[in-house]
């Protein structure tokens, strides 16, 4: 079975470590904070300036001057600390952040990531993706491994216009974790009961697959 | 401190000077944190053709969405765009150009604008559509791109307490791109919360400080909210 | 928090893993608001051909200064050094490499070396022997050079408060250049005259956000006077 | 008679408007602050991060943390702000100060100025001069108009090497006072009692007279 939305977030959530600042795109990326394994502390980065990010508000904490990234009423945690703009992306652009997590349409094999535009669609920018991927060592692309129609996700070269070159190392998907390096896609995981075949047929760019592929376990 | 008081008594009075074909920054983030009444000035004026940059373009009916419904606007220069149906409309339409910036590139180009850096090298969007056009160069076996940095003729800001100097505190995530913006402009125009006395403002916990300022007006705020999310209180 | 508790208990452990041949910026101007504990503590540990980054370098016997004693600087990157008889001393036996460089310059060098920027144009320095040997180009008509950014290999602060996560706030001008330091090194070790819990620090008024700092000691400091200038009190 | 610190700082202090953030250099420019006009009030910009400096503290009132740019112990006036030397030097070189006063070795009819450099003399360094002299529109120049030995420190060129290229525009000196444009000194007055004919046999660079000069009044 292809991972659901949780596992998908819950595996990405083994790439965090004790102390790990943390950025967290829009959508599956935010859910990876339900996610953090007992007894260990991670502290959330929101690009509009934000270090600590805490649960949304109550009714009664609720505050227009308090939001995150995704524009959402949030709180922030004890030792929090509260920037601008520029503070922000010096931090994220500086690789100060240790993991950041994001969505994507295709990324490559040579680490190519495409996640902002669909040419023909309506654009509606970029935000702060582009600063994301160019500024941590580390990051994970969460996305499902092919489209609706079947078509892989995971590709020889971005068919889409780039949203960073070179920058990608671990994409997580609802088939497996893969790996990139050397211009070539790592098949390392496969989701509880996918088989390698369908990984190796979903997947366009070149796989070097393992004799032994282990399941993920939840 | 006669010289030094940029207290101004009306809203027209802190846009005056604004003319058709003008670069106007502006700070706020999504609808947090933004100048909503020097915003609503300038459509009450009803300059045209300007420039705007500002990370966001408000939404239909608030912010800077407002500027578009008399076609204000002719130049966005954002990072995102998207929670607007007009700004679309008009996109789609020919009416309005927009150039869009990576949003640590625009937070960066304002405060080198405002810093008299007139370009810095950045990764963010190289062997991407933005770096198209732009120098390459390689630091240390890295590509960079080349960014030049971004003045207004004004920049419009929203602040939390103010003095009569323009020095400035912002308020929790309110802050965002307001202190850039208030470096880069030619004139810089502020609203704020409150006006507080010379002095009562501890000078090491000062964001912006008045230099950078020109006008102050004293403002009340609807603060609208984007995305309302609520947890149970338990 | 246990993974973000940055809170040491020894000198010898703030500065554990400085080697002979390292870079370290510093933070400081004059002799205020230098870290001089772990400046006493490089002097203990003996590193030798340190290439120190620090607008000045302390005084006789004080400060930075102290580390001239042993020999223990290579080069030094600075706007001024007049202040340090040793140093002219080492500097005309050719024992003692000094860059000069704007103090804004300076500043900024350090800045971008944090903000993940690897160079960017100022008019500082054109025309100048700072220009010499640097791409000069022009931005609406006026020449700028290209300046680099520096990291070190350690980072040395001094802070007035800060919690174990490692948010500072400084104390008036002891400020200076240590927030731009404290971005700038793989290795950020801060000294504090304060040691308060988290949350004790509102979170926007923190100078400095603990994410660019690894390791906080609290210390006892002499804070020496370079220039004790006073008036009578009536 | 040429004029002595306290005059020419008199003179500088002219140049002062109502509302002006001003930045004083080391030695004579820091004399000025005491001949703001009555009623007239400017803000004094330390660059090592002071916006507001005040006078000399009290015994009392002394504190470590509390200097200025040449590292003298001072106080703050009230709606002062203080901040990191980034900041400070973003608003010099962004342009945000009015006015910018230091003293020089040289200067020359392009502009040019010389004040940090003796080849041969041990070198100190520029600290914050260059900074200051690139970023200021309005920079005042005060200095003795030669050197002891008779020398003209106002010259065609620059003997010593630059602090700053054609960015001089008003110099105060003992003997008068000059403007710079279009690759000349222009004579605008001469301190009192001072013959124009000492001006021009102590002006080596290009200098244009007009048929009247005026006397400085004090």
């Amino acid at each position: 079975m292809s991972l659901s939305r949780e596992q998908l977030a819950m595996r990405v959530a083994r790439e965090l470590q004790d102390g790990y600042y943390v950025n967290l795109g829009i959508g599956i990326p935010t859910l990876v904070a339900n996610y953090v394994p007992e007894g260990m502390n991670v502290m959330l980065q929101s690009e509009n300036g934000l270090l600590g990010m805490g649960p949304f508000p109550t009714e009664q904490q609720l505050d227009a001057d308090m939001i995150n990234a995704g524009k959402q009423t949030v709180t922030a945690v004890q030792g929090a600390s509260i920037f601008s703009s520029a503070e922000s992306f010096a931090m994220i652009r500086g690789g100060h952040v240790d993991l950041t997590v994001l969505g994507a349409f295709e990324v490559d094999v040579h680490g190519n990531i495409a996640s902002w535009m669909i040419p023909g669609k309506l654009i509606k920018g970029m935000g702060g993706a582009m600063d994301l991927v160019a500024g941590a060592d580390n990051i994970v692309v969460t996305m499902t491994h092919a489209s609706k129609h079947g078509e892989s996700k995971l590709l020889p070269q971005c068919s889409l216009p780039l949203t960073g070159a070179g920058c990608i190392k671990k994409v997580v998907t609802d088939l497996a974790y893969v790996e990139i390096a050397d211009g070539k896609f790592w098949l390392k995981e496969r989701a509880p009961g996918i088989s390698v075949d369908e990984i190796v047929a979903k997947t366009a760019g070149e796989l070097v697959v393992p004799e032994v592929v282990p399941e993920m376990e939840f | 401190m006669a010289g030094f008081d940029k207290v101004v008594g009306s809203y027209a009075e802190a846009m005056a000077g604004l003319e058709d074909g003008m670069t106007v920054i502006a700070g706020g983030f999504g609808l947090c944190g933004i100048p909503e009444n020097l915003i609503a000035e300038i459509k009450r004026k009803g300059t045209r053709d300007l420039t705007i940059v500002s990370n966001n373009c408000g939404v239909d009916g608030f912010g800077l969405g407002i500027l578009l419904e008399d076609r204000q606007i002719k130049k966005m220069v954002s990072s995102y765009v998207g929670e607007n149906a007009l700004f679309e409309q008009q996109l789609l339409a020919g009416e309005l150009e927009v150039e869009l910036t990576p949003q640590g590139t625009l937070a960066e180009k304002m405060r080198a604008g405002g810093a008299g850096i007139p370009a810095f090298y950045t990764a963010t969007g190289y062997g991407t559509p933005v770096g198209e056009g732009k120098e390459v160069r390689e630091f240390n076996g890295r590509p960079y791109i080349l960014e030049e940095s971004i003045r207004g003729d004004f920049a419009i800001v929203k602040a939390w307490k103010g003095d009569r100097y323009g020095n400035l505190v912002y308020r929790h995530t309110a802050q965002n791109f307001n202190p850039m913006a208030a470096t880069a402009g030619k004139i810089t125009v502020v609203e704020i919360e409150q006006l507080v006395e010379p002095g009562e403002l501890e000078p090491s916990q000062i964001h912006t400080p008045g230099i950078y300022v020109d006008r102050v007006i004293v403002g009340s705020f609807e603060k609208r909210i984007e995305q309302r999310t609520v947890r149970s209180a338990n």
